[in-house]
């Protein structure tokens, strides 16, 4: 099938969203765009097996390689390995009930789904890029709409926020910018310079230019991920943004890093990747437990999630870090398991929101009581995010942690039961939110009055709780799916290490 | 035979019956949901009992030592080429023994709930719950591998903080349940790194496979394991260890036992089936179920006893001075769970050494039954009296009838008075403990009188002493609360006959009960000594009490206020923890990382306010600086930029 | 030491004495004056250069016409002989700086460079000038003219529509423009028909 | 002979052309409307832009004085449509004016100059040209009679432009005098890098950085922008700017190859101070057109980080981002145009709530913005990219990084102002403005151009082949 | 006559322009700020005139290229003349010290 698809169907969805007047058609064109868009997106999950089955073993399948700019030897090149799926299909989950959530959005409703799908478009064009230009394409594309979605439509100081993202964003593209620039003049492929991922993956670079051009891909792409001490546009981000652009944020973009730091910084400069490990490890370690403790001190249920997430994207990046087959799959996995879990866990925050119009913890209480649905979400979320078998969290901590632990030295074992250490704390905090927001008195008769999850906030929620579910029940086809992606990857570190 | 045809079907139908009840049952299943939850579990129970009858008399039994069946094993998810967590079930004698248990008594709480329960508004909810944690139990008890056994630990632990909190608007509930998880969870960290060194070594996941790694003593992971070290102890020693730790936690072990009197805020029935029979004991199946390992290192077993018996001692000696007719039960359990523990650490490995093992085992099996029947007698008298302070009871035999007789029969089970169950088994861990080692045997000997003395005083206070003179007395309770309560004071009489070193004993083979009357007596009058003291403080309403708790004075202060380890925990986790990381974190995150941020936007900002001169507006001076400009750039790269 | 010398340096002298005259004093009208004289100076050096047809040019287009301009345009301005105005202190002394500095770069630059002294004789001709002026060919100076002459052109345009309706001290100005600014349209004439 | 004279020199003849036209219209008797003249020049100026893409050729005339090729021709064919955007979009702003043909001839006559610029092969010719496309602008800034700011602006750009022409000729003469030539196909041979000739040199860059507004010859930039008629500061800002980096370029490549390695240092340190001068300043300003002037100032520092490229890519990505600046500058110049032709607001505050009555407007200036602060999927992403690139040629990353990070930094006021249109409150924003279809055309056109030419990589690769 | 040294008469120029300049700095009446620019213009003339007769006399470059720099310097007062007048008229001052509305 051609990946293409992936691109045109949000862009003719955005388009036609532009054609129409009125929520009630953008809203429903929207709905169908990302439902054609996660429908497609099965299907060529699907194929993606036949493929695998049929004993295709590429490292990449269903590639297109168009010229774009010739000269330059640039190409609009794409194809997908089990990571990317993995990624698009979050995506596709993500969007769909990303609109869902925002379905009563009457404020400038137009503007507001077409940025939303054409922020989704960034994404999938990222996932599905092999050609580094494409890719960075890509992930610049998917800047501005957050920038315009948070000032426009956030709450609290969104000003500040959106520009705080925007601005830090940038920044990390630019030094990604460097970085894929460094490495395209040190390729050369019969005579030219090249941005083709594969190209440059299958051709060794020198390592001393590794060791320049490292820090500012993964730094970059680091940014983007909350990598320590680069996390701040987190928080304000994530909280002040509207729902469903928290759970862009969250649950894709943040994602957008993790990626890049795997596809690009370390798959093809490994042995940079080797080089800096350590001081990788140790910025996701501190991240990993620094973000749980301030987030034990948070009174705003988003701050709450947003420091969580700081926290949980720590995992991805120990899981990097470590260079082991078993890590990095748990990184892949805890990508895929926090964009599902963080995405509810704003959906259903958002949803509190909208009735109470309050997120701080100490003005709500009870909800239980009122919004028997929407706690149990918020509950299932919470649960998730603590690393609870049976949810997608648990497997995938329990991944990297596994993967950190086999390597020997004590210095990693440290960092391994530090990363453990911060599933306490975790626990600490989503039980004090729980206690206090769902269980406990009622502390706003007012609220009595409120009514629970109608149809579409249950879809949202629904769908992303399957996601969750399905990958704590069966791992395995998570596993199988991403696993020869992370084989290749593997493959290039190990030959660095031996 | 195959057991894989319905062995799944006992944790599953519990299971079924969660979800069932949790996405249905507000809405369209709200009456029938007990129904419904207690028929599956019966079904699971009849299925266990089947499971139980043919594993012990039909197949189990090869030669003359119990297998180990595999009934069913599945890769779940792969690490490493042999490192996989897998999802399976495995059948042995201990395994089956819990299963009968477990399902048992959760059958048993589960018909008493329909009356104690009765119109609560979360009423299906609860009953979900219940399968919830039935299905947990069952698969911990089953698993077949280390990682499955944690994943399921984690479940019953969510599924207990679920039952806990049931009452969600109480906050003494809500907190309760929060401190609960949290400090399991603390200990399940342990458990998690122990697991992580043991499957680093050992190089396996399951059970069978890293039990045969390790104990073959020239096997390269034993020697890795035994070689490699951190701090001078071997990684033997830690990994199994930190498990302990683990398995403490869920036991409610000193010093991580605290979380267990407030548990008792959960619904009383739950209190009788996860926090007396069944999801306490599971750190003692745990250490039951590495068993093998732990003897290779003494350092951990000698670790085991000592928890084990301070636990036993300490809880005892709390439970003597508590008034919350349900802490009291709660303590005591604290302090039978120690018996087992520190049973299992004076135990050596095979043969008669083994006598210990067999008699843990034995005790968790009898104590499930008094103490669950003691928690569901309890039920009925809070049922009755709407609280839960021995001072608001008294003399309610007349109009408890039944709840008396069982009570008392359970009291004395529970002091180890012949021919009760609990006399028996701990009268062979007592020997257990004599064998080898006269210190801990006699501090165990001392608590049993302790344990005595405390259920009496209980039982007095609650069914003699003063009169109560009750209102709206709504007769004793209904059938289904009854019922229970005599099938498990049956049990509770009969269970000690069981000859259960036939089937339970460390190295799967018949261990002979040695039965010695002469050894006995010790421990019985030490129980006689109890009871009859608890009689004359209790039985008439007097102020004998009072006066000996003065004459005690300090020693008794302390430990009414449960020796201050809640207090200590408290400073812990609020002074240090939160004021001395998570605010400095919290600020640091705000002031210095994301102030270096801003820092740069303001810098940047205050730069160009600061050049902003050179655009003076004044012609002549654009001039000059034209010009200077040029000089500058020709010096520059004239002279300096060769 | 030949009179030529002499006279150079003389010359020299004078443009440079009066040139430093016309940008320090501070009656307007007499640096006009003086920057009129350094004007007629350089024309002397030119003669003196022997370029005679370029110290023509400098006396007419300079002396003739510019000169007049802006002091016309003084008059228009001003009223003569009123002291100017002094800069302020900080940019006199960064003007001598700079200025200093800059002759001293300069002219270091220029004293340590070895101008090779050509070796054919230099020969030029009014005529020769002219035919250059309007060859397009090799060395053919036709399309600078062109250019030049749109660019009167359009500077006359330019003034028209600025200083249009002003007293009568400056539309003498614009006649003088009119008359440059004919010219240039004299020679686009030229063009067109010439192509 | 002629017609070859009348294909080589094609262009040039057409704009003489015009200008004669209106200057009969002018001295003509009879009054002509003001609409029915700019529509005439609009004409005129798109079959100009038609006919350059016909006939191409390339050759030399009146000796070496003017030559011209594909690239060339090409580039003036930037100029002239950048130039017809701009007549389209000043249509609200000239229809009131008295003195459109004078208006229209004196433009043209830059223009006409530039085109002698790019073509001129002579340091003579390029002085001279350069005169033309300056003296008359400076009177152009002056259009706004009544305005003081204008006739400010007009003189501060008069005297620096004479000052700066006074040291540039300085410049050529030194070289004269060191060379002996003033050919740029014969100056290569004669020169050898000694002292002098790189003053020169330096004097030459200058003059060219004052035109193109580089640091630390910018100074003029900001006031004459601001005080100038909207129209003239979007001429100038884009036209003419455009215009002097081609020759710059042009110059550069080959005129002074040999002293490649000097200039490559010199436009290094300029570029960089360019930029971070031209982003500090822009951080601060209130008034729309001052912002964009000095938007513009740091946008050249990212052109010359292309220039040092020295390459092929280098000049190809030059001009391909000029395409697309005039583009994305003439859309937001000519919302602005629009909005201070119609309210006379030209501040940032007033563009507060812009969006609530001008939603196409509004998107038009943000579309024209992201270009301009290089966010996809605008040409600007593109043209940004291929500069650094361009740059990262020479493997000097230093300079790569800091020009990104001032990318992240002209994102920040480029976003103040999208955050002043689309997000801050306004108690009175500015009303819906009346467009009428021709600048609503310039605007189509420009969009479109944002949009398309990155996208479609065709521009680029023409571009480059010419350059090749 | 080329007993002159040539940096003789380049000293005379570059004094010339530099005095030019020094003027172009300080004086604050505008029209004074011209009569500095036709010095410096003046200076230049002469570079090219000595150049083109003591180095390189096989052409006339710099002759015409003097001729061209006359023309336009006349060019150039006219116009800045026509701007001052019209700034003079708007507000009555040519004193460049005023004129400085646009700044920072």
């Amino acid at each position: 099938m051609n990946l293409s698809l992936l691109i045109l169907i949000p862009l003719i969805t955005a388009v036609a969203i532009l054609l129409v007047k009125g929520l009630k058609h953008v809203r429903t064109i929207a709905l169908l765009g990302s439902g054609a868009q996660l429908i497609l997106v099965f299907v060529l999950f699907y194929f993606y097996r036949q493929e695998r089955a049929g004993g295709n073993t590429s490292n990449f399948l269903f590639e297109n390689n168009y010229t774009w700019y010739e000269p330059l030897n640039i190409n609009y090149h794409i194809g997908v390995d089990g990571i990317s799926i993995a990624m698009i299909l979050l995506t596709a989950f993500v969007v769909i009930a990303g609109v869902l959530v925002s379905w009563k959005m009457e404020k400038l409703s137009k503007e507001f789904f077409f940025l939303l799908i054409f922020l989704s478009l960034g994404a999938y064009g990222f996932f599905i890029a092999l050609d580094l230009f494409t890719l960075f394409f890509f992930l610049e594309v998917a800047v501005i709409p957050k920038f315009l979605l948070i000032g426009i439509w956030g709450s609290g100081k969104k000003e500040y926020s959106a520009m705080k993202l925007a601005l830090m964003l940038m920044g990390g593209s630019a030094l990604v910018f460097v970085g894929l620039a460094g490495v395209y003049f040190n390729t050369n492929i019969n005579g030219v310079h090249s941005f083709d991922l594969t190209q440059i993956a299958a051709m060794n670079i020198p390592i001393e230019v590794q060791k320049l051009f490292f820090p500012f891909a993964f730094i970059g792409f680091g940014i983007f991920t909350a990598l320590f001490p680069f996390h701040t546009w987190v928080p304000d981000g994530h909280s002040s943004a509207p729902t469903a652009a928290s759970m862009f944020l969250a649950g894709i973009s943040m994602k957008l890093g993790g990626y890049g730091c795997l596809r690009v910084a370390t798959y093809l400069m490994p042995d940079a990747a080797h080089e800096y490990s350590t001081i990788i490890i140790v910025l996701a370690c501190i991240a990993i437990l620094y973000g749980a403790f301030a987030t034990m001190m948070q009174t705003d249920l988003k701050y709450i999630n947003a420091y969580s997430s700081v926290s949980h994207c720590g995992f991805v990046l120990l899981g990097i870090g470590m260079l082991t087959k078993t890590a990095i799959d748990g990184a892949v996995m805890q990508m895929v398991s926090h964009g599902l879990m963080t995405a509810l866990f704003f959906a259903v925050i958002g949803m509190i929101y909208d009735r109470t119009h309050t997120r701080q913890v100490a003005q709500l209480g009870g909800l239980m009581k009122m919004m028997p649905f929407i706690s149990t979400v918020f509950v299932i979320a919470g649960l998730c995010s603590l690393g609870l078998p049976g949810f997608s969290g648990f497997v995938a901590e329990m991944t990297v942690f596994m993967g950190s632990w086999q390597k020997v030295d004590a210095f990693y074992r440290i960092a391994t039961i530090i990363a453990c250490a911060s599933i306490v704390v975790t626990a600490v905090y989503i039980l004090r939110a729980t206690g206090k927001a769902i269980m406990g008195p009622i502390v706003n008769n007012e609220h009595l009055s409120l009514g629970d999850a109608v149809w579409n906030e249950r879809l949202a929620a629904g769908l992303l709780v399957l996601g969750i579910v399905v990958i704590g029940i069966a791992p395995f086809l998570l596993k199988d799916l991403i696993n020869p992606g992370t084989n290749i990857i593997i493959e290039k570190i190990a030959a660095v290490i031996k | 035979m195959n057991y894989s045809s319905y062995i799944t079907l006992i944790p599953l139908l519990p299971l079924a019956g969660f979800l069932l009840l949790g996405i249905f049952g507000r809405r369209y299943l709200k009456n029938s949901s007990g129904i419904i939850g207690t028929g599956l579990l019966l079904v699971s129970a009849v299925l266990s009992l089947y499971t139980a009858y043919n594993y012990f008399f039909v197949d189990g039994k090869v030669g003359d030592s119990y297998q180990t069946i595999t009934a069913i094993k599945f890769t779940w998810l792969s690490f490493s080429e042999n490192v996989s967590i897998d999802m399976g079930i495995i059948l042995d004698p201990i395994s089956v023994m819990m299963l009968v248990v477990v399902t048992f008594v959760s059958l048993m709480v589960h018909i008493f709930s329909l009356g104690y329960m009765k119109g609560e508004e979360r009423f299906p909810t609860y009953y979900a719950f219940l399968g919830l944690f039935t299905f947990s139990m069952l698969g911990l008890v089953v698993s077949s591998n280390l990682f499955q056994i944690y994943m399921f630990w984690e479940l019953v632990g969510v599924s207990s903080y679920l039952l806990i909190g049931y009452y969600y608007d109480k906050p003494s509930a809500v907190a309760a349940s929060k401190k609960a998880f949290i400090v399991t969870r603390f200990a399940d960290l342990g458990f998690l790194i122990g697991i992580l060194i043991l499957a680093f070594y050992g190089e396996t996941l399951d059970f069978k496979t890293l039990i045969e790694n390790l104990t073959s003593q020239q096997s390269s992971q034993f020697l890795a394991i035994t070689t490699a070290s951190f701090v001078g102890v071997s990684a033997l020693t830690w990994g199994l260890t930190l498990v302990f730790i683990g398995g403490a936690g869920k036991s409610a072990m000193f010093p991580l036992h605290i979380w267990l009197p407030d548990a008792m805020e959960g619904p009383t029935p739950v209190s009788a089936l996860i926090h007396a029979a069944t999801m306490v004991v599971a750190g003692v199946y745990l250490v039951a179920r590495l068993f093998p390992l732990f003897t290779l290192t003494p350092v951990s077993l000698g670790i085991v006893t000592v928890v084990g018996i301070v636990s036993a001692f300490l809880a005892a000696i709390i439970a003597c001075t508590q008034t919350d007719i349900k802490r009291v039960l709660a303590y005591s359990t604290m302090s039978q769970i120690g018996y087992m523990m520190f049973a299992l650490g004076v135990s050596g490995n095979g043969g008669e050494n083994g006598l210990g093992y067999t008699a843990s085992m034995f005790h968790l099996f009898t104590h499930a039954f008094f103490k669950s029947l003691l928690f569901l007698g309890a039920g009925v008298v809070i049922h009755f009296i709407h609280s839960n302070e021995m001072k608001d009871m008294g003399g309610l035999r007349k109009y408890l009838p039944i709840t008396n007789l069982s009570f008392l029969v359970a009291c004395l089970a529970i002091a180890g008075i012949p021919p009760f169950a609990g006399f028996f088994s701990k009268e062979e861990i007592l020997l257990a403990a004599y064998n080898s080692n006269k210190i801990v045997y006699g501090v165990a000997l001392f608590t049993s009188g302790l344990t005595a003395f405390y259920m009496f005083r209980l039982y007095f206070s609650i069914f003699w002493n003063k009169q109560t003179e009750v209102h709206n007395h709504h007769g004793e309770a209904p059938f289904s609360m009854k019922f229970p309560l005599i099938i498990l004071a049956l049990c509770s009489v009969i269970a000690g006959f069981i000859p259960f070193g036939e089937y339970v004993s460390s190295d799967r083979t018949t261990l002979e009960s040695h039965f010695d009357p002469m050894f006995s007596i010790a421990p019985v009058a030490f129980g006689i000594i109890g009871i009859l003291l608890a009689m004359w403080m209790y039985k008439k309403e007097s102020t004998k009490a009072e006066k000996v708790s003065q004459s005690l004075g300090g020693l008794y202060k302390a430990a009414y206020k449960k020796f201050y380890i809640d207090e200590i925990y408290l400073f812990i986790t609020q002074k240090i923890i939160f004021n001395l990381i998570g605010r400095p974190a919290a600020w640091i995150d705000k002031n210095i990382v994301d102030g270096l941020m801003n820092g740069i936007a303001n810098t940047t900002a205050s730069v160009s306010g600061f050049i902003k001169g050179i655009q003076s507006g004044k012609v002549q001076s654009y001039a000059i600086y034209f010009f200077g400009g040029i000089v500058a750039l020709a010096v520059v790269f004239l002279y300096l930029w060769k | 030491m030949t009179a030529s010398q002499i006279i150079f340096y003389i010359l020299a002298a004078f443009i440079l004495g009066t040139a430093i005259l016309s940008v320090t004093t501070t009656k307007i009208f007499r640096s006009a004056i003086w920057l009129l004289f350094s004007l007629i100076g350089i024309a002397g050096l030119y003669f003196w250069l022997e370029v005679e047809f370029i110290a023509a040019v400098q006396i007419v287009v300079y002396v003739g016409g510019i000169v007049v301009l802006i002091i016309f345009s003084i008059f228009l301005t001003q009223q003569s002989g009123k002291e100017m105005l002094r800069p302020p202190m900080m940019r006199g002394i960064a003007s001598v700086l700079a200025v200093l500095s800059g002759f001293a770069l300069t002219y270091f630059l220029i004293y340590k460079n070895d101008f090779k002294a050509g070796d054919k004789s230099f020969d030029w001709s009014v005529s020769k000038i002219g035919n250059q002026m309007l060859a397009t060919g090799e060395n053919g100076y036709a399309l600078p003219f062109e250019v030049v002459s749109i660019l009167l052109l359009a500077a006359m345009v330019g003034c028209i529509v600025i200083a249009i309706k002003v007293p009568a001290g400056v539309s003498s100005t614009e006649t003088k423009e009119q008359k440059q600014g004919n010219i240039g349209n004299l020679k686009e004439k030229e063009i067109v028909e010439g192509l | 002979m002629v017609n070859e004279f009348l294909i080589l020199m094609k262009q040039e003849l057409m704009i003489t052309l015009i200008i004669f036209v209106l200057l009969f219209i002018k001295l003509g008797k009879e009054e002509t409307k003001n609409e029915t003249l700019i529509n005439l020049v609009n004409i005129l100026l798109t079959l100009n832009l038609v006919s350059g893409f016909l006939f191409q050729q390339s050759g030399t005339l009146f000796g070496d004085m003017f030559h011209t090729n594909e690239l060339l021709t090409f580039e003036k064919n930037l100029l002239n449509l950048g130039t017809l955007i701009i007549s389209l979009q000043s249509y609200n702003w000239l229809k009131d004016h008295k003195h459109v043909p004078e208006f229209y001839i004196l433009m043209f006559s830059t223009l006409l100059g530039m085109f002698f610029m790019i073509s001129s092969n002579n340091l003579l010719m390029f002085y001279l040209a350069l005169e033309l496309s300056t003296i008359p602008l400076a009177a152009l800034a002056n259009f706004d009679l009544e305005k003081k700011r204008s006739s400010e602006a007009a003189f501060k750009m008069i005297i620096s432009s004479a000052f700066s022409s006074g040291l540039l000729l300085f410049g050529i003469s030194m070289l004269y005098g060191s060379t002996g030539t003033l050919s740029f196909t014969e100056l290569p041979t004669h020169l050898n890098g000694n002292p002098l000739q790189i003053f020169s040199f330096i004097l030459l860059i200058a003059g060219f950085g004052f035109k193109i507004s580089a640091v630390p010859f910018h100074l003029w930039t900001a006031d004459v922008y601001e005080g100038a008629p909207v129209a003239v500061t979007s001429y100038l800002s884009v036209i003419s700017k455009g215009a002097i980096l081609f020759v710059l370029v042009s110059v550069l490549y080959n005129a002074f190859a040999p002293l490649n390695e000097s200039w490559y240092n010199i436009l290094f340190l300029i570029s960089v101070l360019t930029m971070i001068i031209g982003n500090l300043f822009a951080l601060r300003q209130q008034n729309m057109k001052r912002f964009l002037a000095f938007s513009s100032i740091a946008q050249v520092g990212f052109i010359l980080i292309g220039i040092t490229g020295y390459s092929t890519e280098g000049s190809a990505s030059v001009i391909f981002f000029v395409l697309i600046y005039i583009f994305s500058n003439l859309a937001a110049f000519g919302v602005i145009n629009l909005v201070s032709a119609v309210t006379g607001k030209e501040n940032v505050n007033d563009y507060k709530g812009f969006y609530k009555n001008n939603r196409s407007l509004s998107w038009v200036l943000a579309i024209a913005l992201f270009s301009l602060g290089g966010i996809p999927p605008t040409a600007g992403f593109f043209g940004k990219f291929f500069l650094l690139l361009a740059g990262a040629g020479r493997e000097n990353y230093l300079l790569i990084t800091i020009a990104a990070l001032n990318m992240v930094i002209s994102l920040y006021y480029y976003l103040k102002v999208i955050k002043a249109i689309f997000m801050d409150a306004n108690d009175n924003p500015i009303e819906s403005v009346k467009t009428s279809w021709s600048p609503r055309i310039a605007m189509i056109i420009c969009v479109a151009g944002i949009i398309i030419v990155g996208l479609a990589s065709g521009a680029y690769q023409y571009i480059h082949s010419l350059v090749k | 006559m080329t007993d002159i040294p040539i940096s003789h008469f380049l000293f005379v120029s570059t004094a010339l322009f530099f005095i030019g300049m020094y003027g172009l700095f300080t004086r604050r009446n505008m029209i004074t700020m011209l009569m500095s620019v036709e010095l410096i213009l003046n200076s230049v003339n002469i570079n090219f005139v000595v150049f083109n007769k003591y180095l390189y006399p096989d052409k006339l470059d710099g002759i015409f290229f003097t001729i061209f720099i006359i023309t336009i310097a006349a060019a150039e007062a006219a116009v800045a003349i026509a701007i001052i007048i019209n700034l003079y008229r708007s507000h009555r001052s040519i004193d460049v010290e005023t004129a400085e509305e646009m700044k920072y």
